[in-house]
Protein backbone atom coordinates (compact mmCIF):
# COMPACT_ATOMS: atom_id res chain seq x y z
CA UNK A 1 0.00 0.00 0.00
CA UNK A 2 1.11 3.63 -0.97
CA UNK A 3 1.12 6.53 1.43
CA UNK A 4 1.62 9.90 0.71
CA UNK A 5 1.64 12.94 3.11
CA UNK A 6 1.38 16.74 2.36
CA UNK A 7 1.44 19.92 4.10
CA UNK A 8 2.22 19.59 7.52
CA UNK A 9 0.93 15.91 7.89
CA UNK A 10 4.06 15.68 5.18
CA UNK A 11 6.39 17.64 7.80
CA UNK A 12 5.33 16.25 10.82
CA UNK A 13 5.79 12.74 9.44
CA UNK A 14 8.86 13.66 7.98
CA UNK A 15 8.44 12.05 4.68
CA UNK A 16 6.45 13.07 1.76
CA UNK A 17 5.87 9.16 1.01
CA UNK A 18 6.47 5.50 1.94
CA UNK A 19 5.17 1.74 1.13
CA UNK A 20 4.01 -0.12 3.26
CA UNK A 21 2.25 -3.83 4.46
CA UNK A 22 0.16 -3.34 7.35
CA UNK A 23 -1.34 -5.98 9.37
CA UNK A 24 -4.64 -8.13 8.82
CA UNK A 25 -5.96 -5.31 11.74
CA UNK A 26 -5.85 -2.49 8.86
CA UNK A 27 -8.87 -2.90 7.04
CA UNK A 28 -10.46 0.71 6.71
CA UNK A 29 -9.31 4.14 6.94
CA UNK A 30 -9.69 4.54 10.45
CA UNK A 31 -7.97 1.49 11.44
CA UNK A 32 -5.06 2.41 8.96
CA UNK A 33 -4.61 5.64 10.89
CA UNK A 34 -4.78 4.03 14.40
CA UNK A 35 -1.61 1.67 13.28
CA UNK A 36 0.25 4.54 11.67
CA UNK A 37 0.42 6.63 14.89
CA UNK A 38 2.33 3.02 16.10
CA UNK A 39 4.75 3.73 13.44
CA UNK A 40 7.00 6.90 14.81
CA UNK A 41 6.95 9.53 16.87
CA UNK A 42 6.23 11.76 13.92
CA UNK A 43 3.26 9.45 12.68
CA UNK A 44 1.80 9.72 16.34
CA UNK A 45 2.02 13.75 16.20
CA UNK A 46 1.01 14.16 12.88
CA UNK A 47 -1.87 11.71 13.47
CA UNK A 48 -3.23 12.44 16.89
CA UNK A 49 -6.24 13.74 16.00
CA UNK A 50 -8.17 12.31 13.14
CA UNK A 51 -10.59 15.00 12.62
CA UNK A 52 -7.77 17.04 11.67
CA UNK A 53 -6.66 15.20 8.47
CA UNK A 54 -8.17 14.30 5.11
CA UNK A 55 -7.76 10.98 3.72
CA UNK A 56 -8.22 10.10 0.39
CA UNK A 57 -7.90 6.68 -1.76
CA UNK A 58 -6.75 6.61 -4.65
CA UNK A 59 -7.37 10.31 -5.30
CA UNK A 60 -10.99 10.66 -3.87
CA UNK A 61 -11.83 11.98 -0.59
CA UNK A 62 -12.46 9.26 2.10
CA UNK A 63 -14.58 8.84 5.10
CA UNK A 64 -13.41 6.60 7.98
CA UNK A 65 -15.00 3.51 7.28
CA UNK A 66 -13.56 3.20 3.68
CA UNK A 67 -12.15 -0.24 3.04
CA UNK A 68 -8.97 -0.81 1.73
CA UNK A 69 -7.23 -3.07 0.04
CA UNK A 70 -3.66 -3.85 -0.18
CA UNK A 71 -2.76 -1.90 -3.97
CA UNK A 72 -4.17 1.10 -2.43
CA UNK A 73 -3.00 4.42 -2.74
CA UNK A 74 -3.62 6.42 0.46
CA UNK A 75 -3.03 10.18 0.89
CA UNK A 76 -3.31 12.16 4.26
CA UNK A 77 -3.18 15.95 4.48
CA UNK A 78 -4.72 18.72 6.17
CA UNK A 79 -8.15 20.48 4.86
CA UNK A 80 -7.33 21.83 1.44
CA UNK A 81 -6.50 25.89 1.80
CA UNK A 82 -6.04 26.44 -2.26
CA UNK A 83 -7.70 28.86 -4.01
CA UNK B 1 -10.75 23.23 -19.77
CA UNK B 2 -8.35 22.89 -16.29
CA UNK B 3 -5.29 23.40 -16.14
CA UNK B 4 -2.65 23.04 -13.19
CA UNK B 5 1.00 24.63 -13.76
CA UNK B 6 3.52 25.98 -12.24
CA UNK B 7 4.26 29.20 -14.98
CA UNK B 8 1.65 32.12 -14.65
CA UNK B 9 -0.87 32.12 -17.15
CA UNK B 10 -2.41 35.25 -19.60
CA UNK B 11 -5.60 35.98 -18.17
CA UNK B 12 -6.40 37.80 -22.10
CA UNK B 13 -5.49 35.11 -24.00
CA UNK B 14 -7.15 32.74 -21.68
CA UNK B 15 -10.32 34.91 -22.13
CA UNK B 16 -9.66 35.66 -25.86
CA UNK B 17 -9.86 31.61 -26.04
CA UNK B 18 -13.19 30.90 -23.82
CA UNK B 19 -15.07 33.11 -26.53
CA UNK B 20 -13.17 33.45 -29.14
CA UNK B 21 -15.09 33.47 -32.36
CA UNK B 22 -18.46 32.35 -30.64
CA UNK B 23 -21.36 34.54 -30.93
CA UNK B 24 -23.89 33.10 -28.58
CA UNK B 25 -22.40 33.35 -25.57
CA UNK B 26 -23.89 36.96 -24.20
CA UNK B 27 -21.35 37.18 -20.57
CA UNK B 28 -18.15 36.01 -19.74
CA UNK B 29 -17.02 35.83 -15.71
CA UNK B 30 -14.44 35.89 -14.12
CA UNK B 31 -12.42 35.85 -11.02
CA UNK B 32 -8.73 35.72 -10.49
CA UNK B 33 -7.13 35.53 -7.22
CA UNK B 34 -3.94 36.98 -6.19
CA UNK B 35 -1.22 36.76 -3.76
CA UNK B 36 -1.70 39.33 -0.94
CA UNK B 37 1.05 40.61 1.41
CA UNK B 38 -1.05 40.48 4.57
CA UNK B 39 -2.84 37.51 6.08
CA UNK B 40 -4.10 37.89 9.98
CA UNK B 41 -1.84 40.96 10.56
CA UNK B 42 1.18 39.14 9.49
CA UNK B 43 3.23 40.43 6.40
CA UNK B 44 3.89 38.03 3.66
CA UNK B 45 6.98 37.64 1.96
CA UNK B 46 5.77 35.19 -0.87
CA UNK B 47 3.50 31.87 -0.45
CA UNK B 48 4.67 28.22 -1.68
CA UNK B 49 1.88 25.95 -2.78
CA UNK B 50 2.10 22.22 -2.47
CA UNK B 51 -0.55 19.86 -4.27
CA UNK B 52 -1.17 16.36 -4.67
CA UNK B 53 -0.42 15.56 -8.97
CA UNK B 54 -3.16 13.17 -9.97
CA UNK B 55 -5.94 14.07 -7.37
CA UNK B 56 -5.84 17.61 -7.97
CA UNK B 57 -6.33 17.41 -12.11
CA UNK B 58 -8.89 14.80 -11.18
CA UNK B 59 -11.05 16.87 -8.53
CA UNK B 60 -11.07 20.06 -11.14
CA UNK B 61 -12.63 18.34 -13.59
CA UNK B 62 -15.18 16.90 -11.19
CA UNK B 63 -16.00 20.13 -10.23
CA UNK B 64 -15.80 21.69 -13.80
CA UNK B 65 -17.66 18.99 -14.69
CA UNK B 66 -20.30 19.76 -11.56
CA UNK B 67 -20.72 23.26 -13.45
CA UNK B 68 -21.39 21.85 -16.61
CA UNK B 69 -24.26 19.85 -15.42
CA UNK B 70 -25.90 22.79 -12.92
CA UNK B 71 -25.89 25.76 -15.53
CA UNK B 72 -26.19 25.78 -19.15
CA UNK B 73 -22.25 26.67 -20.15
CA UNK B 74 -20.75 27.69 -23.73
CA UNK B 75 -17.24 27.10 -21.79
CA UNK B 76 -15.26 26.73 -18.30
CA UNK B 77 -11.63 27.29 -17.31
CA UNK B 78 -9.92 26.45 -14.09
CA UNK B 79 -5.85 27.28 -13.81
CA UNK B 80 -4.57 26.77 -10.52
CA UNK B 81 -0.11 27.49 -10.48
CA UNK B 82 1.48 25.68 -7.67
CA UNK B 83 5.27 26.61 -6.10
CA UNK B 84 6.46 29.49 -4.73
CA UNK B 85 4.14 32.64 -5.77
CA UNK B 86 5.32 36.38 -4.47
CA UNK B 87 2.71 38.73 -3.56
CA UNK B 88 0.82 40.21 -6.40
CA UNK B 89 1.26 37.11 -8.29
CA UNK B 90 -1.77 35.18 -10.04
CA UNK B 91 -2.49 32.48 -8.30
CA UNK B 92 -5.64 30.51 -9.53
CA UNK B 93 -8.27 31.42 -12.27
CA UNK B 94 -11.68 30.20 -12.91
CA UNK B 95 -14.27 31.64 -15.80
CA UNK B 96 -17.48 30.50 -17.30
CA UNK B 97 -18.97 31.48 -20.40
CA UNK B 98 -22.51 31.28 -21.01
CA UNK B 99 -25.71 32.67 -22.83
CA UNK B 100 -27.14 34.61 -20.07
CA UNK B 101 -25.15 35.99 -17.13
CA UNK B 102 -26.98 34.88 -14.19
CA UNK B 103 -25.54 31.44 -14.85
CA UNK B 104 -21.94 32.61 -15.70
CA UNK B 105 -22.10 34.25 -12.42
CA UNK B 106 -23.13 31.58 -10.50
CA UNK B 107 -21.34 28.60 -11.77
CA UNK B 108 -18.37 31.42 -11.96
CA UNK B 109 -18.98 31.75 -8.15
CA UNK B 110 -19.59 27.70 -7.48
CA UNK B 111 -16.61 26.63 -9.08
CA UNK B 112 -14.11 28.83 -7.44
CA UNK B 113 -16.03 27.78 -4.12
CA UNK B 114 -15.84 24.00 -4.28
CA UNK B 115 -12.25 24.71 -5.55
CA UNK B 116 -11.34 26.10 -2.00
CA UNK B 117 -12.77 22.81 -0.08
CA UNK B 118 -12.13 20.15 -2.40
CA UNK B 119 -8.93 20.46 -4.88
CA UNK B 120 -5.72 19.32 -3.24
CA UNK B 121 -3.64 22.80 -2.70
CA UNK B 122 -1.72 24.04 0.61
CA UNK B 123 -0.37 27.06 1.19
CA UNK B 124 2.75 27.75 3.04
CA UNK B 125 3.31 31.23 3.86
CA UNK B 126 6.92 32.54 4.39
CA UNK B 127 5.62 35.80 7.23
CA UNK B 128 8.04 38.08 9.22
CA UNK B 129 6.66 35.72 12.44
CA UNK B 130 8.46 32.67 10.45
CA UNK B 131 6.92 30.03 7.69
CA UNK B 132 3.52 28.23 8.30
CA UNK B 133 0.98 26.42 6.53
CA UNK B 134 -1.88 28.24 6.18
CA UNK B 135 -5.28 26.68 7.95
CA UNK B 136 -8.48 25.82 6.65
CA UNK B 137 -11.00 28.54 6.76
CA UNK B 138 -14.18 27.83 8.22
CA UNK B 139 -16.19 30.38 6.02
CA UNK B 140 -14.76 28.65 2.56
CA UNK B 141 -16.67 25.58 3.89
CA UNK B 142 -19.65 28.41 4.47
CA UNK B 143 -19.37 29.06 0.87
CA UNK B 144 -18.65 25.58 -0.74
CA UNK B 145 -22.00 24.36 1.39
CA UNK B 146 -24.20 26.99 -0.10
CA UNK B 147 -23.81 25.54 -3.04
CA UNK B 148 -24.95 21.82 -1.88
CA UNK B 149 -28.25 23.55 -0.05
CA UNK B 150 -29.32 26.09 -2.48
CA UNK B 151 -30.41 25.57 -6.06
CA UNK B 152 -28.64 26.98 -8.05
CA UNK B 153 -30.85 30.52 -8.95
CA UNK B 154 -32.92 30.68 -12.27
CA UNK B 155 -31.29 30.59 -15.59
CA UNK B 156 -31.67 33.22 -17.45
CA UNK C 1 -12.93 54.17 -13.31
CA UNK C 2 -16.15 54.51 -15.90
CA UNK C 3 -15.47 55.38 -19.48
CA UNK C 4 -17.83 55.27 -22.47
CA UNK C 5 -16.75 55.10 -25.86
CA UNK C 6 -17.92 53.58 -29.48
CA UNK C 7 -14.06 51.85 -29.31
CA UNK C 8 -13.65 47.99 -28.51
CA UNK C 9 -11.42 47.89 -25.15
CA UNK C 10 -8.45 45.28 -24.07
CA UNK C 11 -9.79 43.21 -21.37
CA UNK C 12 -6.28 41.74 -20.53
CA UNK C 13 -4.91 45.37 -20.19
CA UNK C 14 -8.10 46.81 -18.47
CA UNK C 15 -7.77 44.45 -15.90
CA UNK C 16 -3.83 44.40 -15.67
CA UNK C 17 -4.75 48.52 -14.72
CA UNK C 18 -6.66 47.31 -12.20
CA UNK C 19 -4.55 45.08 -9.95
CA UNK C 20 -1.37 46.00 -11.49
CA UNK C 21 1.75 46.40 -9.00
CA UNK C 22 -1.07 46.40 -5.99
CA UNK C 23 -0.41 43.24 -3.12
CA UNK C 24 -3.62 43.71 -1.32
CA UNK C 25 -5.80 42.50 -3.48
CA UNK C 26 -6.72 39.03 -3.12
CA UNK C 27 -9.44 38.63 -6.28
CA UNK C 28 -10.46 40.58 -9.38
CA UNK C 29 -13.97 39.48 -10.47
CA UNK C 30 -14.59 40.75 -14.04
CA UNK C 31 -18.06 40.41 -16.44
CA UNK C 32 -17.75 41.12 -19.96
CA UNK C 33 -21.13 41.20 -21.99
CA UNK C 34 -21.20 39.88 -25.42
CA UNK C 35 -23.17 40.78 -28.57
CA UNK C 36 -25.05 37.14 -29.06
CA UNK C 37 -26.32 36.41 -32.65
CA UNK C 38 -29.98 35.23 -31.54
CA UNK C 39 -32.31 36.62 -29.30
CA UNK C 40 -35.69 35.03 -28.30
CA UNK C 41 -35.67 33.29 -31.47
CA UNK C 42 -34.61 35.59 -34.21
CA UNK C 43 -31.31 36.10 -35.70
CA UNK C 44 -29.61 38.87 -35.19
CA UNK C 45 -26.95 40.76 -38.09
CA UNK C 46 -25.70 43.82 -36.03
CA UNK C 47 -27.01 45.73 -33.08
CA UNK C 48 -27.16 49.82 -32.49
CA UNK C 49 -26.46 50.91 -28.74
CA UNK C 50 -27.97 54.53 -28.31
CA UNK C 51 -27.30 56.11 -24.95
CA UNK C 52 -28.00 59.69 -23.60
CA UNK C 53 -24.55 61.40 -23.33
CA UNK C 54 -24.22 63.29 -19.74
CA UNK C 55 -26.47 60.98 -17.77
CA UNK C 56 -25.12 58.21 -19.31
CA UNK C 57 -21.37 59.08 -17.38
CA UNK C 58 -23.63 60.29 -13.99
CA UNK C 59 -25.32 57.52 -13.65
CA UNK C 60 -22.61 55.42 -14.23
CA UNK C 61 -20.07 57.14 -11.44
CA UNK C 62 -23.24 57.09 -9.28
CA UNK C 63 -23.38 53.37 -9.52
CA UNK C 64 -19.87 53.03 -8.70
CA UNK C 65 -20.00 55.42 -6.04
CA UNK C 66 -23.05 53.06 -4.49
CA UNK C 67 -20.61 50.22 -5.07
CA UNK C 68 -17.52 51.68 -3.39
CA UNK C 69 -19.86 52.77 -0.52
CA UNK C 70 -21.03 49.25 0.30
CA UNK C 71 -18.16 47.05 -0.11
CA UNK C 72 -14.11 47.14 0.87
CA UNK C 73 -12.78 47.44 -2.61
CA UNK C 74 -9.95 48.08 -3.76
CA UNK C 75 -10.92 49.35 -7.36
CA UNK C 76 -13.77 49.37 -9.76
CA UNK C 77 -14.12 50.00 -13.63
CA UNK C 78 -17.31 50.16 -15.90
CA UNK C 79 -16.58 50.30 -19.40
CA UNK C 80 -19.67 50.49 -21.90
CA UNK C 81 -19.57 51.43 -25.66
CA UNK C 82 -22.00 52.72 -27.84
CA UNK C 83 -23.03 52.79 -31.53
CA UNK C 84 -23.23 49.65 -34.33
CA UNK C 85 -21.89 46.64 -32.55
CA UNK C 86 -21.96 43.13 -34.46
CA UNK C 87 -22.27 39.32 -32.56
CA UNK C 88 -19.72 38.18 -30.45
CA UNK C 89 -18.21 41.80 -29.92
CA UNK C 90 -18.14 43.59 -26.81
CA UNK C 91 -20.84 45.84 -25.19
CA UNK C 92 -19.65 46.33 -21.58
CA UNK C 93 -17.19 45.34 -18.83
CA UNK C 94 -17.38 45.28 -15.33
CA UNK C 95 -14.80 44.62 -12.71
CA UNK C 96 -14.04 44.72 -8.66
CA UNK C 97 -11.13 44.35 -6.58
CA UNK C 98 -10.83 43.56 -3.86
CA UNK C 99 -8.89 41.77 -0.35
CA UNK C 100 -11.65 39.12 -0.41
CA UNK C 101 -13.44 37.27 -3.33
CA UNK C 102 -16.46 37.65 -1.58
CA UNK C 103 -16.45 41.24 -1.63
CA UNK C 104 -14.95 40.89 -5.37
CA UNK C 105 -18.32 38.91 -6.40
CA UNK C 106 -21.07 40.12 -5.10
CA UNK C 107 -19.94 44.25 -6.07
CA UNK C 108 -19.00 42.92 -9.64
CA UNK C 109 -22.71 41.86 -10.12
CA UNK C 110 -24.16 44.28 -8.52
CA UNK C 111 -22.25 46.76 -10.45
CA UNK C 112 -23.76 45.40 -13.94
CA UNK C 113 -27.76 44.47 -12.36
CA UNK C 114 -27.92 47.85 -11.39
CA UNK C 115 -26.27 49.46 -14.78
CA UNK C 116 -28.85 47.16 -16.86
CA UNK C 117 -31.71 48.83 -14.87
CA UNK C 118 -30.42 52.25 -14.24
CA UNK C 119 -27.66 53.68 -17.42
CA UNK C 120 -29.29 55.20 -20.38
CA UNK C 121 -28.52 52.67 -22.81
CA UNK C 122 -31.11 51.23 -25.66
CA UNK C 123 -30.22 48.34 -28.09
CA UNK C 124 -31.56 48.19 -31.46
CA UNK C 125 -31.52 45.13 -33.29
CA UNK C 126 -30.88 44.35 -36.87
CA UNK C 127 -32.60 40.81 -37.07
CA UNK C 128 -34.02 39.05 -39.70
CA UNK C 129 -37.65 40.05 -38.87
CA UNK C 130 -36.43 43.78 -39.14
CA UNK C 131 -35.25 46.22 -36.78
CA UNK C 132 -37.15 46.64 -33.33
CA UNK C 133 -35.92 48.26 -30.32
CA UNK C 134 -35.35 45.74 -27.57
CA UNK C 135 -37.55 45.99 -24.87
CA UNK C 136 -36.74 45.95 -20.77
CA UNK C 137 -36.69 42.38 -19.26
CA UNK C 138 -38.82 41.97 -16.17
CA UNK C 139 -35.71 40.07 -14.91
CA UNK C 140 -33.55 42.22 -14.91
CA UNK C 141 -35.84 44.69 -12.74
CA UNK C 142 -35.81 41.61 -10.48
CA UNK C 143 -31.93 41.28 -10.44
CA UNK C 144 -31.17 44.84 -9.28
CA UNK C 145 -34.40 44.67 -6.94
CA UNK C 146 -31.90 42.34 -5.20
CA UNK C 147 -29.82 44.68 -4.03
CA UNK C 148 -32.35 46.75 -2.85
CA UNK C 149 -33.84 44.29 -0.59
CA UNK C 150 -30.68 42.08 1.11
CA UNK C 151 -28.32 43.79 2.48
CA UNK C 152 -24.81 42.42 0.76
CA UNK C 153 -23.47 39.69 2.20
CA UNK C 154 -21.20 39.59 5.21
CA UNK C 155 -17.52 41.15 4.25
CA UNK C 156 -15.10 38.73 3.84
CA UNK D 1 -37.32 74.24 -21.26
CA UNK D 2 -34.88 71.19 -23.80
CA UNK D 3 -36.32 68.29 -24.60
CA UNK D 4 -34.63 65.06 -25.29
CA UNK D 5 -36.10 61.59 -27.14
CA UNK D 6 -34.27 58.40 -26.98
CA UNK D 7 -34.47 54.84 -28.50
CA UNK D 8 -38.37 54.06 -30.02
CA UNK D 9 -39.71 57.69 -28.36
CA UNK D 10 -37.37 59.22 -30.69
CA UNK D 11 -38.46 57.62 -33.63
CA UNK D 12 -42.09 57.67 -33.08
CA UNK D 13 -41.67 61.82 -31.71
CA UNK D 14 -39.96 61.58 -35.17
CA UNK D 15 -37.10 64.08 -33.85
CA UNK D 16 -34.65 63.98 -30.94
CA UNK D 17 -34.62 67.16 -29.35
CA UNK D 18 -36.50 70.04 -29.04
CA UNK D 19 -36.60 73.75 -27.05
CA UNK D 20 -40.07 74.17 -25.52
CA UNK D 21 -42.37 76.95 -23.92
CA UNK D 22 -44.86 75.24 -22.22
CA UNK D 23 -47.97 76.92 -20.88
CA UNK D 24 -48.77 77.61 -17.01
CA UNK D 25 -50.37 74.50 -17.09
CA UNK D 26 -47.31 72.68 -17.00
CA UNK D 27 -45.88 72.37 -13.57
CA UNK D 28 -44.53 68.91 -13.17
CA UNK D 29 -43.41 65.91 -15.69
CA UNK D 30 -46.73 64.37 -15.56
CA UNK D 31 -48.30 67.36 -16.89
CA UNK D 32 -45.34 68.14 -19.15
CA UNK D 33 -46.24 64.66 -20.79
CA UNK D 34 -50.11 65.76 -20.78
CA UNK D 35 -49.41 68.91 -23.01
CA UNK D 36 -46.88 67.18 -25.27
CA UNK D 37 -49.21 64.72 -26.46
CA UNK D 38 -51.01 67.79 -27.84
CA UNK D 39 -48.36 68.93 -29.84
CA UNK D 40 -48.61 66.27 -32.88
CA UNK D 41 -49.85 62.97 -33.83
CA UNK D 42 -45.80 61.78 -33.20
CA UNK D 43 -45.90 62.39 -29.68
CA UNK D 44 -49.77 61.83 -29.06
CA UNK D 45 -48.48 58.37 -30.01
CA UNK D 46 -44.98 57.72 -28.21
CA UNK D 47 -46.71 58.68 -25.38
CA UNK D 48 -49.84 57.52 -25.22
CA UNK D 49 -49.04 55.17 -22.09
CA UNK D 50 -47.01 57.45 -19.50
CA UNK D 51 -46.44 54.07 -17.84
CA UNK D 52 -44.56 53.02 -20.42
CA UNK D 53 -41.92 55.76 -20.71
CA UNK D 54 -39.15 56.64 -18.39
CA UNK D 55 -38.14 60.46 -17.35
CA UNK D 56 -35.30 61.96 -16.16
CA UNK D 57 -35.12 66.00 -15.15
CA UNK D 58 -31.44 67.68 -15.73
CA UNK D 59 -30.28 63.99 -16.36
CA UNK D 60 -31.92 62.18 -13.14
CA UNK D 61 -34.35 59.81 -13.36
CA UNK D 62 -37.98 62.12 -12.35
CA UNK D 63 -41.09 61.04 -11.20
CA UNK D 64 -44.61 62.03 -12.48
CA UNK D 65 -44.95 64.27 -9.27
CA UNK D 66 -41.37 66.04 -10.30
CA UNK D 67 -41.86 69.75 -10.32
CA UNK D 68 -40.21 71.87 -13.82
CA UNK D 69 -38.54 74.72 -14.52
CA UNK D 70 -38.55 76.90 -17.78
CA UNK D 71 -34.22 76.26 -17.97
CA UNK D 72 -34.64 71.99 -17.11
CA UNK D 73 -33.52 69.37 -19.51
CA UNK D 74 -36.17 66.87 -19.84
CA UNK D 75 -35.49 63.53 -21.56
CA UNK D 76 -38.01 61.12 -21.98
CA UNK D 77 -37.35 57.53 -23.53
CA UNK D 78 -38.41 53.56 -22.68
CA UNK D 79 -36.71 51.65 -19.80
CA UNK D 80 -33.07 50.93 -20.73
CA UNK D 81 -31.70 48.38 -21.95
CA UNK D 82 -27.90 48.11 -21.70
CA UNK D 83 -25.41 45.96 -20.87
Amino acid sequence: MKLLYFAWVRTRVGIGEETVDPPASVVDVASLLDWLRTRSPGHAEALKDPKLVRVAVNQEFAKPDRRLAAGDEVAIFPPVTGG
Amino acid sequence: MIRVQREDFDVAAELAALSGGRTDIGGVVSFVGLVRDMAGGAAIGAMTLEHYPGMTEKQLAAIEAEALGRWPLAATLIIHRYGRLEPGERIVMVATASAHRDAAFDSCRFLIDWLKTKAPFWKLEDTDAGAHWVAADARDDQAAARWIEEKPSEHR
